[in-house]
């Protein structure tokens, strides 16, 4: 019984996302908003593209991105490896003292 | 237009699969591997939305010229593995967690096992 | 036999070896992030890698003697701690948190490349290098520490359960 | 003013790195020693505490916005729309400062509760930094001005709030519960992201900003990354019907933990605000007579959400009543709390109607003025909400130190033997029921009102659940706290001192806010409210002159 409500709100779910993903997907490629392989000009990336090298000094501009542009980004993606170490430590804990 | 969208198609898929594990299956494990199959798929949409035809990586090392594919998507992947790698090491470990306390990892049996 | 845990002792040897070569990749990978693919995460994750060999070879409790799980929290604490620094020290330099404050300086990874296609240089990128050994660190340490930790514990359950 | 070592324009940093900094350094301060770690905790929350307070009362006061850019100066090139950050950064507005007391409020006190509450556990000094990293995470998500350095924030609350709902292990239920929330957030999250990624793709920007300037025209992608977000942050938010997770969690999790997860719970929501009336502050705030149709797009949401608001209270009451586990019980109850919140938003939304002159033809759109007043309930209720919730989270700890039961059946009779505790409940139950003259009361009577106006059945059925949940309550106060003494809670004694000054410091605050509330109005919520509906002030803080 409990499962059959479940597999019901579960198909409806689905369908509804399926009809929802397969819409935007299509829209962005046939919409011509960002058609695969030909993104329309960027400017955020253009710039760094152009810029990375004289502002950050690295030669790879992902890099560059990771470090610099959005470096507090990275802290916080440091900062969640950090958080799982600790938490997977803290669940493996020995409980008595 | 000459690939017709195929990758995004392929996103849908790979997040469909992945909705499809986490709604339908009842092992624990299946259910967290329908997790990282949607973070797949989200990591793709996100590399594909910085590819350009024809362009190298954008790396000025020795690079052959050329223009270069985006570098932000790159980037944002790349911070959204790690974060997966995370989720997905404390996810295991309550799962191993659960299966110590409930012997099973049948979602019915341990919500049989609640009563 | 002092260590009965894990494989055979040709896999042991075996593994020793490469466990070398993998260390030097990875800290190839790290040192160059800046000028080739690859960086703190990617070099940390390889050099994790073959951390992780180890423990499958030699047994997770044999490695778990050696290395302390403390001890590889401590030294991810130092990495974590190096990367917050650095903002930290460019918010102290130049009022800027994550500001590349020795890019410019021509010393110590201070240079600035040329524009365009050029040969490498590690002399290049201010905080970048430096904030990928922080990185690489603490990734080493932070995966190292996850994949140990859940191999010790599920061994000495399964242990447990063979007793019953 | 001046009176601190650094300049104002880097206290935004500062509230999220102190955070970090100190959980970075638990790991090696806990090496000394047990009592060090845990005033090292409590200390970098004060200092992260004490400059969210001074940084607010700048920002009320003034009522500005302070943006910080990481890592340079240059930051935004060109102006107007054709403007595009290139860098994150923080904008603190007085809605991002107002969630952030609550949230430094929940993490100081919980920590504070912790001190003796979790004494004899092990693990401790995990505990502790992943208290700190999930602080660090819920100022980042608060402050923050970019949309995927927010989903980083979200991804740092959300792990370490599952593992430390996780904690007691040995407990076959917190650990189920821990794994539910962790699937949750990992849905939400990734939901998130995929919206993110979707709005880069369409817009090529990242910066909130930025995306509010660009979203005016509300096509079908707006739509279906509206419906995406919207869906996984009320997901996260534990509004009905995606709320199974919030009772668990809440339930399982020690008391210290739940107190900070309602501070979780509530940046969630706040992300919910910041979208609709930021993100796509273009199509539900800024409307003219151009663009009709958003109107009745805004209306339709409103009356969504207004039904949601409907759903959450019943459930959550309905649930509460039939509840035996005193801390299920109030899990439940906040639940139906958190339904008066998104009550107001469903109103300011759902009430915004178009006047027609006698041809029929538009000529004005009106906001009633009592949609403002229930924005302004909605606000202060989030306030009243996290200090009620959190009392009765910690009376509930209390009880379960005291006497190591959760059921309500073999408790009684506690209040001889726990005086204070038996005041702090009492105190909770008639705050959290909206009952004068304490806080409770002073914001769900501007709901109740606007809910009135809007239709008397909503104001009928959110009148009645306050009025059940208050049942709910007095008959938990009676079986445990009246009542004969069970044999075995003969030898019960009052708990420790830092436990009752957790909670005595929160419900001074309850009784300080009931008994003056027009001054919280006057000088938090107000600023707090028109914030939130002036979406041009967010966008040319950043972009530069509309």
């Amino acid at each position: 019984m409990k499962m059959s409500k479940r597999n019901v709100l579960g198909i409806v779910a689905f369908s509804i996302l399926t009809v929802f993903l397969v819409f935007s997907m299509l829209m962005l490629h046939f919409g011509n908003i960002h058609p695969f392989g030909n993104p329309q000009e960027n400017d955020m990336d253009s710039y760094i593209i152009s810029n990375a090298q004289e502002e950050t000094g690295a030669n790879n501009a992902v890099t560059s991105v990771v470090f610099d542009y959005r470096g507090f980004d990275t802290l916080g993606e440091a900062t969640i490896l950090f958080t799982a170490v600790a938490g997977v430590v803290l669940l493996f804990r020995r409980l008595k003292k | 237009m000459i690939s017709f969208g195929i990758p995004y198609l392929a996103v849908v898929g790979l997040i469909l699969i992945g909705l499809f594990a986490l709604v339908f299956k009842k092992n624990l494990i299946k259910m967290v591997i329908g997790i990282t199959i949607i973070e797949s798929g989200v990591n793709l949409f996100l590399i594909t939305l910085g590819y350009r035809e024809g362009s190298i990586a954008p790396i000025y090392t020795s690079s052959p010229g050329g223009i270069m594919s985006l570098p932000v998507p790159q980037a944002l992947t790349l911070t959204s593995i790690v974060i997966g790698v995370a989720v997905l090491a404390l996810m295991l470990s309550l799962v191993i967690h659960i299966y110590r306390h409930y012997g099973t990892l049948n979602v019915n049996k341990i919500a049989e096992g609640e009563k | 036999m002092k260590n009965s845990e894990g494989m055979s002792k040709i896999v042991k040897t075996a593994a020793s070896t490469i466990f070398v070569f993998t260390l030097i990749y990875g800290l190839y990978v790290i040192a160059h992030g800046h000028l080739t693919p690859g960086g703190g995460f990617q070099g940390g994750a390889v050099v994790a890698s073959g951390l992780v060999m180890l423990i499958v070879v030699f047994g997770s409790s044999w490695t778990m003697k050696k290395i302390k799980e403390e001890n590889l929290s401590i030294l991810e604490s130092f990495g974590a701690i190096g990367f917050i620094g650095l903002g930290f020290l460019g918010l102290l330099f130049t009022g800027i948190f994550f500001k590349n404050f020795i890019v410019g300086h021509n010393m110590f990874f201070g240079m600035i490349p040329d524009f365009g296609s050029t040969i490498a240089n590690i002399n290049t990128g201010g905080v970048l290098p430096l904030m990928n050994f922080a990185v690489g660190l603490k990734v080493i340490a932070g995966l190292f520490a996850i994949v140990l930790v859940m191999a010790h514990a599920t061994s000495s359950y399964s242990k447990e359960a063979g007793k019953k | 003013m001046n009176f601190l070592p650094v300049p104002p324009e880097y206290i935004p940093v500062l509230i999220v790195a102190i955070p970090l900094f100190g959980a970075f350094l638990t790991p090696i301060i806990s090496r000394i020693n047990g009592k060090v770690r845990n005033i090292f905790a409590i200390s970098i929350l004060g200092i992260t505490g004490f400059l969210v307070f001074w940084l607010s009362t700048e920002i009320f006061t003034n009522n500005m916005i302070y943006t910080y850019v990481f890592g340079g100066d240059s930051n935004v090139i060109g102006s107007g729309n054709s403007a595009y950050a290139i860098r994150i950064l923080f904008e603190v507005d007085s809605f991002g400062i107002f969630m952030a007391i609550i949230a430094i409020i929940v993490a100081f006190i919980g920590t504070l509760y912790s001190y003796s509450y979790m004494k004899k556990e092990t693990g401790l000094d995990k505990y502790y930094t992943l208290i700190l990293l999930m602080t660090a995470g819920m100022m980042g998500m608060l402050l923050t001005g970019d949309l995927f350095n927010f989903f980083v924030f979200l991804e740092i609350t959300g792990i370490s709030s599952a593992a430390l709902v996780a904690f007691w292990i040995d407990k076959k239920y917190a650990v189920e519960a821990g794994f539910k929330y962790i699937i949750i957030s990992a849905i939400g999250a990734l939901f998130v992201l995929l919206a993110i990624a979707l709005l880069y793709g369409q817009y090529n920007a990242l910066n909130m900003s930025v995306l509010a300037n660009t979203i005016t025209n509300f096509n079908l992608i707006d739509q279906i990354i509206l419906i995406l977000l919207f869906s996984a942050l009320a997901m996260k938010a534990g509004i009905v019907p995606m709320h199974m997770w919030l009772p668990d969690a809440y339930g399982r999790a020690p008391a210290s933990i739940s107190i900070m997860l309602v501070g979780a719970t509530l940046s969630s929501l706040y992300a919910v605000f910041r979208v609709i009336f930021t993100l796509y502050g273009k199509v539900f705030l800024s409307v003219s007579i151009q663009t009709l149709e958003f109107v009745t797009t805004a209306n339709i949401l409103g009356g969504f959400i207004v039904l949601l608001a409907v759903l959450t209270m019943l459930v959550g009451v309905i649930m509460a009543l039939k509840q035996n586990n005193l801390k299920r019980l109030i899990a439940f109850a906040a639940l139906a709390e958190i339904g008066y919140m998104i009550l107001g938003l469903g109103i300011r939304l759902a009430a915004k109607s178009v006047i027609y002159d006698t041809e029929g033809t538009a000529i004005s759109i009106l906001n009633p003025a009592y949609t403002q007043a229930a924005l302004t309930g909605s606000i202060f209720h989030i306030l009243n909400d996290a200090l009620d919730v959190g009392l009765l989270f910690l009376v509930a700890g209390a009880i379960y130190y005291a006497t190591k039961e959760t059921s309500l059946d073999r408790m009684g009779g506690l209040a001889r033997n726990m005086k204070y505790t038996t005041i702090f409940f009492l105190i909770g139950l008639f705050a959290m029921s909206g009952m004068p003259p304490l806080n409770g009361f002073a914001s769900k009577i501007i709901i109740y009102e606007s809910a009135y106006q809007l239709s008397p059945l909503v104001s009928i059925i959110a009148i009645l659940s306050s009025i059940m949940l208050l049942a709910c309550f007095v008959k938990v106060f009676h079986s445990a706290f009246l009542g004969p003494k069970q044999p075995h809670l003969k030898n019960v004694k009052e708990v420790p001192k830092t436990m009752l000054v957790a909670m005595g410091l929160i419900a001074i605050l309850i009784i300080i806010i009931g008994l003056f509330p027009n001054l919280v109005i006057e000088n938090a919520v107000k600023p707090t409210v028109d914030a939130i509906l002036n979406n041009t002030a967010y966008i040319s803080a950043i972009i530069g002159g509309a």
